[in-house]
């Protein structure tokens, strides 16, 4: 294998922004002040996050996590903290079945209009659907995120 | 795809070209296998699944990231939402696998029975259980200070519905642990009944299914029990698995049994925790290759329909009856109203082992002896029977082969 | 038969030849399969003992006084012997089948552990176990007050000798449980040394020989332990099937575990007495099928040969670690004098699962995660590592595949 | 099947002198007075032998049993007490361990000369080797017989 090799057999997975988003997350930090927080863990493969959310009153302010893990379960939680921002419950949980539906399946033909924006952003993630055992990597944060918004502390994606 | 249109008229002859076994031959005359209670013939579908797998798809399940991995895992996984299906169970999450149906039985008394149950408490059997349904509740018995308490049966070989009820009224049984068909009568017992009175005293209700699921169509919510248990070997799939059904609130409930690689959540050396049921109660790499074995049995099963097997084998039952019926110096043991394809004889004059033998020599497998349920003996003042068990495959020629058998067993015995 | 006359070089082409799934192709490339740690592929001889079974000769056994259960029971009960003479066991009485590893170990800790051990007493075991043998005595500890220790490893993955004495010297310790080879670090564990320090204090000794019996002559004589598991899968036998040696006496103070059929002597409702061992830890209808399967597994090692298999895998090894000594930004874990053919790492700025997926991109399957033994990643401040396992099919090209597909890893993420 | 049917294949098993002894034992009677006794089980078919020895001196006097057992069990039981007779334990243990042999192979090529009578006695019996579940049927009277002499009280045939 050379320098010249593209890599186009590895980038169904690990699409760029993958790679960028797993590599430099813009939100992995620890909220100074929040209103929620859980933690997710996937005990098959021991990865872990923490996410706390700061809402700005029924909505979702900001989101920041804290990840062990893989590029897919990072750059996933950081792409949920893009796209979740300004959202309420209900709104989140769609884009959160939404999203659930993409990454077991590749694609998601029945997405609400209001939520297209959204899972353009996502979409990168879509490759996981080839690699079962990936999806969850993918789906930890949003399980986390859910747990957060119903008030319980942890959740095991199993 | 149902292979007949008609339930009464299963295609035996064509069932039979699905079970490479069934030409071989015995000390030289044909083989006629009529110990299918104790362990089914496996079909081409079976055999051919497991070394397909082996071939061409195989590595261990749940924890690999890589393409073999992946793909036996869901081919493994599958056979839970089979048998979630076969047994109309409200989620996959409810069938946990186990080894057979023993292994089920001992999961409930240890994990139910420790966990749940509190000493003082009663589990309840009957008296037609197998071994398998006795000695893990006297193990407990001994352990745990839980009561055991045994219904009898009347003469007929039924459930003694009255005596059942008296021995709920006190409220102290939390189990209920009863056969769905007896090995050795062939008896089905009145399993809606049976919920529903236990239910009405407090009592939950566990069913042995090793033999029922083999002849019945089983479906968990209309029988509205908490716990059924069966094992695949007889269900024509592979040794080595079997499963135990439970309701998902109660397996929550339950601690594990095993523990090990696979039921765990997290591990350190002070305390580990859980994962979600049914992999709670499944510790070390499963029965990957059985599960896949059994899926194939499932769907073959399922193929041919319940309601075909029934008849066939309910007409094989009424064949038998009566040719025996018509024999002299052969006792038929137990005659319930609802009996599936197993009948249970003694021959005047011959122990049961030189019964079996004597068959055996003209190429028939009869099972002899006390069937795992010495206590049923005793309750008729026996120590062995002589047995014949029916599958799909049994036809009526190899019952005549059987009155055949006996005829000449007499004689030799005078 | 001997195929090789110099151990140095096993015909691994010829080898391969015996495993149809080696020739599949994943995702579109050659597999190479470096995942046999976690289960190892099957040679012809085990898919074809198990259809031949299912076939022509297969019924249950031990109960069965006719044709096809007397030679499915002599086909089965041989695989006691062949397993007694692979390990040079005593007595085939010794040999105890079981599900895997992990009821083994759970089977100890229940009966060992519970019947002869007592509360105060307590269970050694090492920085470096499998789940399986660390869960199933925290369950003790918790039941039944039996204290739990843990002898810690050295940075070069080693079982830290003098650390592991003086937990011994009380004299509280009843039981050693450790690994003979570690499924993570590929360390290969002081047998002889551990028996003869424990016994000198009194103390028994299991191995969890999972690992090591694929890759090491097992000796239970020579090495002088009470009990040795090993689990049939990875041996290149059938799933559902494992061993649980012990030395005959203690296997008879022992009470038995499951209860049910087979393992009975006579059953009454106030009583029943148990069989003699093996059987008496054997309940219910065994894995038939799987025993002969693994009969046919023990078989086709043996006729390669020990030897063979350790230096191949010893070449293998070497040139791994050499190979990946020479790459930046790779660090493999441990590094123990003895070893076998399993060796962990991980990637600079690679998760372990993004290493396992781009190289199952590229038809390599290696396995990443904890490998259950969480403790032991905690150990090394790690939550995970990739790992590549080697068989006796595994070619010095699927090593060089392997670092090239690492090379391209490197490069992904830069 | 008629009459005229010769059963000759069920006789490789059954020979006549089986038939016989199986239907009419000369010696299942419980002794009046005896000096040993054990008692025999086959757990995995439930047959059970309970045998009583009375000695005459060093050697066998008389041996009587009650069985509940097959055609085998029985009429091996009843050749045993035609055989035993007269023998000390060391002899008893000879023909013992001449019989397991005949009973496994179906013969017993290196019989000392001095068993060869009490062999052609016990011969009908030899067809169990080709029904190896039967074989514990034909020895559990002579186990239960050798844990008498022992003064073991109850041996299990597995
Ligand atoms: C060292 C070790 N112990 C125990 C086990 C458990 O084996 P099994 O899952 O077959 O019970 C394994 C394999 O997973 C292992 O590598
Ligand atoms: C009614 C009944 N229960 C339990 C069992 C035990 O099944 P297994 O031996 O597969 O555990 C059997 C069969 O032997 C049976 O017929």
């Amino acid at each position: 294998m050379t320098q010249a090799d593209n890599f186009a057999d590895l980038r169904d997975l690990y699409q760029e922004v993958i790679l960028d988003h797993g590599r430099r997350p813009r939100h992995a930090r620890r909220l100074e002040s929040f209103d929620r927080n859980a933690r997710g863990d996937n005990p098959m493969c021991g990865d872990r996050i923490q996410i706390w959310v700061k809402m700005s009153g029924e909505k979702i302010g900001n989101v920041g996590f804290e990840a062990r893990g893989c590029a897919i379960s990072v750059a996933s939680a950081d792409l949920l903290a893009e796209t979740v921002q300004g959202r309420n419950k209900d709104d989140t949980k769609a884009l959160f079945e939404a999203f659930c539906t993409l990454a077991r399946t590749g694609t998601c033909p029945s997405c609400k209009s209001e939520l297209i924006e959204s899972m353009k952003v996502l979409a990168p993630l879509s490759g996981v659907h080839e690699f079962p055992s990936r999806v969850k990597c993918a789906t930890l944060a949003w399980h986390a995120l859910i747990a957060a918004l119903d008030g319980s502390k942890e959740v095991s994606s199993e | 795809m149902n292979i007949m249109t008609n339930p009464a008229a299963l295609d035996v002859d064509r069932i039979r070209r699905d079970f490479p076994i069934l030409t071989q031959t015995v000390r030289g005359k044909k083989l006629v296998f009529l110990d299918t209670a104790a362990s089914a013939q496996k079909p081409r579908a079976v055999i051919d699944a497991m070394a397909v797998a082996m071939q061409t798809q195989y590595a261990n399940v749940h924890r690999g990231l890589h393409w073999m991995s992946e793909r036996t895992t869901e081919a493994y996984e599958s056979t839970r939402d089979a048998v979630a299906e076969l047994m109309n169970a409200n989620d996959r999450s409810e069938v946990v696998f186990v080894r057979n149906s023993t292994e089920a039985i001992n999961l409930l008394a240890h994990s139910y029975g420790r966990g749940v149950l509190k000493p003082g408490q009663a589990v309840l059997i009957s008296g037609m259980e197998h071994h398998s349904n006795i000695v893990p509740w006297q193990l407990l018995r001994d352990a745990h200070g839980i009561e055991l308490r045994v219904a009898p049966i009347t003469d007929a070989g039924e459930l003694d519905m009255t005596a059942f009820e008296s021995l709920l009224e006190d409220g102290k049984v939390g189990l209920v642990a009863i056969t769905h068909m007896s090995n050795v009568l062939g008896s089905v017992t009145p399993a809606e009944r049976i919920v529903s009175i236990a239910h009405a005293y407090g009592a939950k209700v566990m069913f042995d299914g090793s033999q029922a699921i083999v002849h019945r169509k089983v479906d968990v919510c209309a029988l509205g029990c908490d716990f059924y248990c069966w094992t695949g070997h007889k269900l024509y799939g592979p040794t080595g698995i079997g499963v135990l059904w439970g309701k998902r609130d109660l397996l929550e409930r339950m601690p594990p049994f095993l523990g090990g690689g696979d039921m765990i959540s997290s591990v350190t050396y002070e305390q580990s925790t859980w994962a979600a049921v049914p992999h709670k109660f499944e510790a070390g790499t499963p029965a990957i290759l059985e599960g896949i074995g059994l899926k194939a049995a499932i769907g073959y099963v399922r193929a041919i329909g319940y309601d075909v097997m029934e008849a066939h084998e309910a007409s094989l039952v009424e064949h038998a009856l009566s040719r025996l019926a018509g024999m002299d110096g052969i006792r038929v043991l137990g005659n319930a109203q609802q009996r599936g394809g197993v009948i249970s004889f003694i021959v005047d004059k011959a122990h049961a082992h030189d019964v079996a033998t004597l068959l055996d020599r003209q190429g028939i497998a009869v099972r002899a002896g006390h069937h795992c349920a010495e206590p049923l003996m005793h309750r008729f003042n026996l120590d062995s029977t002589a047995r014949a068990s029916f599958g799909i495959y049994t036809t009526h020629a190899e019952v005549d082969a059987l009155v055949d058998g006996l005829v000449r067993v007499r004689e030799f015995f005078q």
